[in-house]
Formats: C-alpha cells, structure tokens, sequence
C-alpha cells in the first residue's frame, strides 16, 4: 500500500512538473511590439506583469508613432503594432492595411482642453468645428474674452488627430496655416502650449489634464470616463494592438492577458484609460 | 647726450622672482648699445621694459626710473601705444603678420592714422630701402611677407618697425634664428641705421657685439657686471666675471 | 662568432616584426579613414536613392519652387518643399546673425581678455553645454523662452524663427565660441607682440592681427556651428509652430527642412511619394551641408595659395 | 611727407579700446551669468531631490516614484559600446591624416568625408540606423543598434581632434624618437600619443558628453524604453537611455509624477555630463603632477 502511493505521489509529482514543463513551453517565444506612443505606457505596463507571469516570454516594447505599428506588423518587424485606430479599416489619411486583425486593448478619451484662465466651459461640436476649420477666430464668439482664438493641432499621424477630427470635428478639414496657428509635436508639447498661451485651444488624452488647463465640456457633456461609458461623451476611441491574421502562440497568449479581467481592471482603470467592457 | 636712455635703479619681479636688480645704466643718443650675458640673466627682460612690453606678461612689478630723452616710460600718464611707436622693436625670430609685404609696412602707419595710398607708398619704399630690402621684393610686394626667406623677413620686420619712425631701435637677439650671411647682411644694416636711430640690441653672440656696437653691457644674474664702450670691456674688463664670460671659461 | 651571428639574426628577426607590424599599422590606419568615407558615401547614396525617388511622382520644379505643401494619399497632393528650404535657410542665417558675434565675442574674451583662472573655469562650462541634451534646450525654449517671445511682441504665439534661432545660437554658442576660441588662443604671441610693439591698442592688435591669423579656424567654427543648426532637429521642431507656411514675421510658425522631418516620418508608410519626398529633404539637407564644407575647403586652399 | 615722427596714437583709438574691454567683458560676463543661469534652471527642480532609489530604481508607468535605473545604465553602456566601436576607428583615421596622409587626391577626398560626416544631422544616423537594424538585419530597437548608430555619430569628431591633437606635437619629439633608432609605429605609440593625451583626452570627453546627451540616434534606433530589471547587459535589450526617457517623460508618459521625473532626469543627465568632463580631466591633472 504504502508503495504503491509512494509510486502514485511519485507518478503525480512526475506528471504535474511535466504540465507545468508543457504549459510553459506553450508560452514561451518573443513579441516585440511597436507603434502607438500613446498606448506605450499600457503595453510597458502589459509587458511587466505578463513577463513576470510568463518568464520565458521575450518581449520588446517601442513606441514611435501609431501608423508604425501597423506598418511594422505588415512587414514583419513586429509581432503587435498598437495603433490608436483600427488599421484595418480606412480612416481620413490613412489607407487600411489588408490582412490584420485589430485587437482591442483600451478605451481612450480625449478632450477638448484651454489655457485654466480661459473663461469658456462649453463648446458645442459645431463650435469646436467652426474653431478648426478658421470660422470663428476670436473667443468672444463663443462667450469669451475678446481674445483671438490659438488653435494647436496635432502633427499629422498623431493617433489622438485622428480620433479627435473623428469624433469631435466630425470629419472637418482643419485649417493649415495662419499666425494663431501651430501644430504640436507630442502630447507634452501640446500640454504646455496650452498652459503657457493663454487663448489657446487644444486637445489631448483625458489622463493628461493636469494643472494649468481645464478640460472643456463636448455640448454640455463634461468629458469624465463616468460620461464616456454611459456614451453621452463621444469623443473617445479604442486603442488596438493589430497582428498579421489572427494572433497565435505567445502573441496570442499576450492579448489574451490584455484583454483579460486581471489586467483590465487593474493597470487599465489605474492608468485611466477605459476598459473595453465597461462601454457597452 | 650720453643718458639718453637712462635707467636707474630698475627692479622687476615676476611675481616673487627677481629678475633684474638695481639696474643702472645709460645709452647714448645714435649709438649701439649691446646687451650681453648667459641666457637667463634678464638681458632681454631689461630689454623689453624699454617700450613696456612686460607690460603685457601678468604679475610683473617694475620699480626705479626709466626715461628716454629726458621723459619718463613709466609715469602716471604714459601714453604707452605712442611710447611703443617711438620705440620700435624686432624680436629674435621674424615675425611678418600673415599678410603681404606691402601691408606688413604699412600695418603700423594705417594704424596711426595715415589713409592715403600715395603717402603708404612712399612709406612703405623708403622703409623696405632703409632696410635694405626694396631691390629684392620691389616687383612682389602683394606677395605674404611668410613667402620670403628668413634673412629677408628678418629685414622685413626690420623695415615694418621703421615705418612709424621711430626713435629708438630695440632688437631682441635679431640674429638668433638667422645664417651667417643673413646675420652679416642685418649687422651692416645696423651700422646704416644708427646714423638715424638709436638702437639697443640684446646678442647671444659676443663676436657680434664686438663687431657692432659702440657700448656694451654685461649681465649676469639680473645685475649690470659691467658696462664699457665696446673695446674697452672686450680688452679690459674690470669685473672678473666679465672677463671670465668673454673668454669664453662660461655661459 | 657563433653568438654575433645569432645576434644579427634576432636582430634582423626582430627587424622584420617591427617593419611588418609598423605595415600592418599604416594599413590600419588607411582602412579606419577609409571607414569613415565608406559610412558618409553609403549614407548619402541611401538618402539620395531612396530620395530621388520622389521625382517619379512630383516634378523637380514642384518640389523646390512651389510652396504648396499639401501631401497625402490621393490625387490632390502637393508636394512643394519650398517652403520647408526657405525656412531653413533664414533660420540659419538668424541664427548666425544672432550668434556668431557672440560666439566671437566669447572666444576673443576667454582667448585674449579674461585672467586664466576664469579661462580655465568656463571653458569646461562651455563644454559642457555641448553635452546638455538637445530635448532640454527644446523644453526650456517651449516653456520659458516662447511665452517670453509672445509677451515681448505682443502676439499670440511666441512660435517661430525667433524662438528657434535663439535656442539654437544658444546650442551653437560652446560650438562656435570653442573652436574659435582654440584656434585664436593657437596664433602665436609673436603677431600679438608684434603688434603691440608697433603701438597698437589692445583692439588694433585684435582686429588686424590676431582675427586674420585666425581667421580659418574660425570660419570653420561657423560652418561647423552652421551645419550643427542646419541639422538640429528635437529643439527646433518644440519652438518652431511646426505650420507650413511662409514666415510673415519672426514670431510667426512656420516649418523647416528638419522640424518638418521629424514631424511626419513616423507618420507615413515607408513605401510612399510623402516619404520619399522627406528622404529627399534629409538628402537636401546632407548635400547643403557637404557643399558647405567644400565651399569651406576652397576658400581656405586659396588662402593658402596666397 | 607728413612727418610720422611726431604721430602720436589717436586718443579714438584708445576710446574704442576702453569701450571694446569693456564691453566684452561685460559680453563675457553676461554669457557666463547666462550659461550658469541655464544650468540652475536645470538642476533646481531636480537634482534636491534625487535620491539613491529614483538613480537606482526600476521605471513605473502607473505609480509615482519610479526610478531611472535600466535608462541610466544603458546611458552608459551605449555610450561605452559606442566609443569602444568608434576610439579605434577614430584613432586610426587621425594617425592616419596626421602622420601617414600624403599629400594627394585621396587625403583631401578623406578630408572632405570627415568633415562632411560631421556635418551631417543626427536623425539621418538615426534613420540610417533603422534602415540598417531593424529593417535589414530585423534585431528590432537594441543597444546594440543604438550604439552603432551613435558610432557613427561620434566618428567625426573624434577622427578631428585626434588628428589635430596628434599634429599639434611638435615634430622634434618625433625626431628625438628616430634618432634613437624608433619605428614609426613605435614612435607613434610611446612617443605622439603620450604627448598628445591632453587633448585627445579633452576630446574624448566632448565626445562621450555629447554622446551621453544624445536623443535623436536613439529614439530612432534605440527605441524609447530600456530593459525591464537592472543590470541586464545583453546587447539585445531594448536601448533607450536616460535622455530619450527624458523625451518620453516629457511628451507621453502618463505616471503622476512625470514633470519630477522629468526634472530629476534631466539634472541627473547634466549631472553624469559635468562628471564625465570632470572624471576625464582627473587622470590628466595627475600625469601632469606627475611629470612636474
């Protein structure tokens, strides 16, 4: 008797390191990812805790731009390209990329964001429209001082643009040139423009509202992520991680943990970003 | 006329380090007066006071009297740029600016204010002829001074202090870096300009004093040894040391 | 007999290996210099082809004369750089206006006028702004110096050349004022006394005798601190506005060859006409340079001739 | 003729120098309060509160008090990695144009490259390095990348002052060595280079400052983030440094704290830099007592 369990105790302890042996091995490999700046700190995040889980799981992490991501996946640089749209569709400036697959990782928010001692609180779409396509100039217009109005943009390709002219400029195409004009070449350079010019009028992520700026409510719907998930603030949109195909092996595994409960209710919410279940 | 250049009592200190102590001594008007010693005994120091150009070294302290022609070079109102013009210099390896013969002579009279193109010409010949210089570059002079040989640039220098007219020629070892036929061609020249100038040479090279000039004085150690027309301190010395150093028993 | 014998052969052993090793050493010199124009020519020949591939799709006179700036991935794109050329080429010249008699000034002063002690102290401060990130000129300019600009001009925005020469005289100052300052310390006191012994004031004998002496070195700190300008990018693309339009005024944005750049490389596919034509402003930028440096070269072999 | 005899120095003369004096010292002056001023600026908001833990620690992307420590570390590796790859190249091509190079076509062709390599922006090495790294050889965003993109950068420069350093030796060292029977090479090796050691050394702490201080090469090549745990040394890890994450800080990072982080890092960054110019000139200061 006495043997015999010690051979099944044995038999079990045998099988169970070959499990785990069998299921490391399932996840082991290298991702390197790429693309999105603005999703970089998520994946960074991502990146630590799925290594911390799956040691044998090499992982790259690099952030340049959002179209990047995708063009690196495309040409096989990358394993996942974050992108701040999905890629694999057509979007104003940029052809979709045939053969991937969006993967969806987080809801983003944006808002529209003045200097804090600006007066305006509220700005309908079509004044936010009329501000970027050169229409309204001056901030008297829309119940403001008598200033004229510094309209800064994005660089072209900037991921938060494109949802931005999305969703909140429904499209519109915004002005090119001017004296009150300028464009940002990060989402800190348009955080500081806007807190050191005093007329000025940007936009950028919700999470990076500090001091110094105030965030401007969207026809009267004050951008807060309560809003967004309840849908009555519509600027917002998903961040994606696109792969070639649908994603297998460790590529795989990784997405899975982003998208899982663990991951999105933890780092997700903590980094102020949406998770993708909470919208509906 | 014979303390047209007088010195009394000169003291110079390079910071805490004396370099010449209590010197005295006299030049005569139109006369050349050697300077002789082993390097390092403050001949060329003493030298280089004589149109302030320690001046220029930091944590130098000079004390006594200089004067030339009966006015002082270190009094409370020394218009030093107008001293230096009067008292010319030429230093112990040539040194022609980087730029043409021409320009290197008139330098010092543009400087001082002289525009016209006729007056620079007549200048700039009358220089290169008192040193003797013109018939070798007359047809070059947009050529760099650098071009020329060392004898000749030597020369050249020569003629560029002259430019300004000054009174009094110092030269600081002007034959140091030079041949021998060089050398000789400068000493001539030197014997043609003391009929004009008052001339104070440093020389490394006793033979050279003796052939040159009318007086010579011998340092050592920051001290004026001795101080005799030229024949006398080559045939009589009165210090022991000086006839030790001519002879050739040191320096 | 027998040992001198051995004596001369170790000796002559011993010869060989130095001979061989001193060969040896000599070839592996040339190949390093080698090295070097091998990285300049494969540079220039991989912008230049990937670059020149633009004009398959914009003509040559679009490109360069045309300040229509309007790329993109259908049929109404524009692609007329000059705009981003312009730019460039007043910016350099602000920058130089405003720094190069600073620079000057600065090198004179530490050469010639300042007691060694402060010499031997700000020397390695200069220095040392050569090794400040280009990132921290561009953050204090965007948060100090173009607010500073707007309020003194009164306008809006403090974007634009101004801003951007001014980060960037500061950049070029160690630059310039460094070289130039070595190469005026390098002319050899005997001009100096030279000079002073004609009667010369402190500033004849600096302005006619020790610049010209140094004239080539520096002429090279300017083309150096030049192409330094020329080529800065992360500063330039945080004070300029980053617009593409023609400066009306100094405080107005606007673009240039590398703000422009770095703006928008990230942002298209590699394999499109917008890409290729920012290959080809990076290539503009490599030839403009290198043509300086030959410019440079000329000038200071016909001096030599003189 | 006017008489020159009796010219005496226009008192214009001497009241352009006295306003010349003093207006470049007040240039010099103003310039040094400026630069110091800059550098205050700099390290205020920083360097009061940088402690061991934020040099040393690993970066948060959620948490305020993350550290600096993967980014500073590979701030130096690249840049050892890069000055080991370019010192001998550079060193080399100096010798060469100082001792070696005749007078011909092919000297001033070289001529013409290193100036010109010089001359050319930092985001074309960059680009070169992704074309070279990540597009060709497929090793992604490395240290490895990073520090060849940043070799490259760093040829120039050096290859200029080890030629001028080792020219500036007079010649009759060089002869003092051939008359006592010397290769070349040995002269070179026991003789040139000792001499030449102050400015070669100078240089190399430009070069390494500047190196250090380098964002553009590496953002392109590197990437923006640095190995996830300290001390990792492979030449695969990702090779962002402290300067880059000083960029990344400033223009995407979401971490409460980013404006002290970016703050601190960029006293840090001038801090390494003041001390590489110090460390570099220490050895000097020694050999030169020593030789008294």
């Amino acid at each position: 008797m006495k043997k015999i369990t010690i051979v099944m105790l044995a038999v079990a302890m045998f099988l169970s390191i070959f499990a785990i042996g069998a299921q490391a091995r399932t996840v082991s490999g290298s991702i390197t990812i790429n693309g999105s700046s603005a999703l970089l700190p998520l994946m960074l995040q991502a990146k630590k805790e799925f290594t911390a889980r799956n040691p044998r799981v090499k992982m790259a992490v690099s952030g340049t731009s959002s179209i990047s991501g995708p063009q690196s996946v495309r040409r096989g640089v990358a394993q996942i390209g974050t992108c701040d749209w999905d890629a694999s569709t057509n979007v104003p400036g940029f052809k979709k990329f045939d053969g991937l697959v969006a993967n969806k990782v987080a809801a983003i928010p944006f808002a529209t964001i003045v200097n804090s001692a600006n007066p305006v609180n509220n700005l309908t779409q079509q004044q936010l429209i009329d501000i970027y396509t050169g229409k309204i100039t001056n901030w008297s217009q829309v119940g403001g001082n008598d200033a004229p109005i510094v309209v800064v943009n994005r660089a072209f390709g900037s991921g938060t643009r494109v949802n931005y002219t999305a969703k909140a400029l429904n499209g519109a195409t915004i002005i090119r040139s001017g004296a009150n004009y300028k464009e940002a070449s990060s989402s800190g350079v348009m955080a500081t423009t806007v807190r050191t010019t005093p007329n000025a009028i940007g936009y950028i992520d919700l999470v990076y509202v500090t001091s110094g700026m105030k965030a401007l409510s969207f026809n009267g719907v004050a951008p807060t992520v309560a809003n967004v998930i309840n849908k009555s603030y519509p600027i917002w949109g998903y961040g994606y991680m696109m792969t070639k195909g649908q994603p297998t092996g460790a590529t795989k595994a990784f997405i899975d943990f982003v998208q899982g409960k663990t991951f999105q209710n933890g780092a997700v919410k903590k980094m102020k970003f949406i998770p993708i279940g909470a919208i509906k | 006329m014979n303390d047209y250049i007088n010195l009394h009592d000169v003291n110079l200190f390079y910071g805490t380090n004396q370099a010449l102590k209590d010197v005295k001594l006299q030049a005569a008007k139109h006369e050349i007066t050697a300077f002789i010693g082993p390097s390092g005994c403050g001949k060329s120091t003493l030298l280089r006071c004589l149109n302030r150009m320690n001046d220029l070294i930091p944590n130098v302290k000079i004390t006594g009297e200089i004067s030339v022609a009966g006015e002082s070079l270190y009094g409370a109102n020394t218009d030093v740029e107008s001293l230096r013009k009067n008292i010319g210099m030429v230093f112990q390896a040539p040194n022609p600016f980087m730029m043409s013969i021409y320009d290197n002579i008139a330098f010092g009279p543009r400087r001082f204010g002289v525009k016209s193109k006729a007056i620079l010409d007549e200048i700039v010949e009358k220089s290169l002829r008192a040193a003797v210089l013109w018939d070798e570059v007359k047809d070059q002079l947009k050529k760099s001074g650098l071009s020329l040989s060392g004898g000749q640039q030597q020369r050249l220098c020569i003629a560029r202090a002259l430019s300004v007219e000054p009174d009094v020629l110092l030269m600081d070892e002007a034959t140091a870096s030079l041949d021998p036929i060089s050398t000789m061609k400068i000493e001539e020249l030197v014997q043609q300009l003391k009929k004009d100038y008052t001339i104070v040479m440093v020389t490394h090279n006793m033979q050279q004093a003796a052939r040159v000039s009318d007086k010579t004085c011998f340092f050592l150690n920051g001290e004026v040894i001795e101080s005799a027309p030229t024949k006398t301190l080559f045939n009589n010395p009165e210090d022991k040391r000086t006839e030790d150093y001519i002879t050739g028993r040191f320096g | 007999m027998q040992q001198t014998n051995s004596t001369a052969s170790k000796m002559s052993g011993r010869h060989w290996r130095l001979m061989f090793s001193d060969q040896v050493f000599k070839w592996f010199c040339l190949f390093s210099a080698i090295v070097l124009c091998v990285v300049l020519f494969s540079i220039v020949f991989f912008m230049g082809k990937t670059g020149v591939l633009t004009f398959e799709f914009v003509k040559v006179t679009e490109y360069f004369f045309s300040l229509n700036w309007n790329p993109g991935f259908d049929e109404t794109a524009t692609y007329g750089a000059g705009i981003f050329f312009i730019g460039t080429i007043l910016l350099t010249l602000l920058t130089l206006i405003i720094s190069v008699p600073i620079s000057v000034g600065i090198a004179v002063f530490l050469a010639e006028i300042a007691p060694t002690r402060l010499k031997e102290t700000v020397r390695p401060i200069l220095d040392l702004l050569v090794g400040i990130p280009s990132v921290i000129y561009g953050f204090l300019g965007l948060t100090i110096l173009v607010p500073f600009v707007a309020k003194v001009f009164g306008t809006q925005l403090g974007d634009g050349l101004l801003a951007a020469a001014l980060v960037l005289s500061l950049m070029v100052l160690p630059t310039i004022g460094r070289i130039s300052d070595d190469s005026i310390e390098a002319v050899p006191q005997k001009y100096r006394e030279a000079a002073y012994a004609m009667g010369c004031t402190k500033l004849q004998t600096i302005f006619f005798v020790v610049l010209p002496a140094a004239r080539r070195g520096i002429v090279s700190a300017i083309i150096l601190g030049m192409t330094r300008a020329l080529g800065e990018t992360m500063a330039v693309v945080m004070v300029i506005g980053n617009v593409p339009q023609l400066a009306e005024s100094l405080v107005q944005p606007t673009s240039v060859l590398t703000s422009n750049i770095v703006m928008q490389i990230m942002a298209v596919p590699f394999e499109s006409t917008w890409n290729y034509a920012l290959f080809f402003m990076g290539f503009s930028l490599l030839v403009v340079a290198l043509l300086l440096i030959v410019f440079v070269r000329i000038i200071n072999n016909r001096s030599e001739v003189q | 003729m006017q008489n020159l005899k009796d010219f005496k120095a226009s008192k214009l003369a001497k009241i352009f120098n006295q306003f010349f004096m003093v207006s470049m010292w007040v240039l010099g002056i103003i310039t040094v309060f400026f630069v110091l001023l800059l550098l205050f600026l700099i390290l205020k908001d920083g360097l009061p509160y940088v402690t061991w833990d934020f040099v040393i620690g690993l970066p948060s992307e959620i948490d305020a008090g993350g550290g600096i420590g993967p980014m500073l570390l590979n701030s130096f590796y690249v840049t050892i990695l890069s000055l080991l790859v370019s010192i001998p190249i550079s060193l080399g091509a100096g010798i060469y144009l100082a001792e070696y190079a005749p007078d011909n076509k092919l000297t001033s062709t070289i001529r013409v490259c290193v100036e010109g390599l010089s001359s050319v922006p930092s985001i074309v090495f960059g680009l070169i390095g992704i074309a070279l790294f990540v597009e060709y050889f497929q090793i992604g965003l490395t240290i490895i990348g990073a520090s060849l993109s940043l070799a490259m950068l760093n040829l120039p420069l050096l290859t200029r002052v080890s030629e001028e350093s080792i020219r500036a030796v007079p010649h009759s060292y060089r002869e003092g060595s051939y008359a006592l029977g010397a290769t070349k090479l040995q002269t070179i090796f026991k003789v040139v280079i000792p001499v030449a050691m102050r400015g070669l050394i100078t240089g190399l702490s430009l070069v390494a400052g500047r190196a250090f201080g380098e964002s553009a090469v590496i953002i392109l090549a590197g990437g923006v983030n640095a190995s996830a745990e300290m001390w990792d040394f492979s030449l695969f890890s990702p090779g962002g440094t402290l300067a880059v994450h000083l960029w990344y800080v400033q223009s995407e990072a979401i971490v409460p704290d980013a404006k002290e982080i970016a703050h601190k890092s960029a006293a840090v960054l001038l801090f390494v830099v003041l001390a590489i110019n110090l460390l570099f000139r220490i050895p000097l200061w020694w050999m030169e007592r020593k030789m008294k």
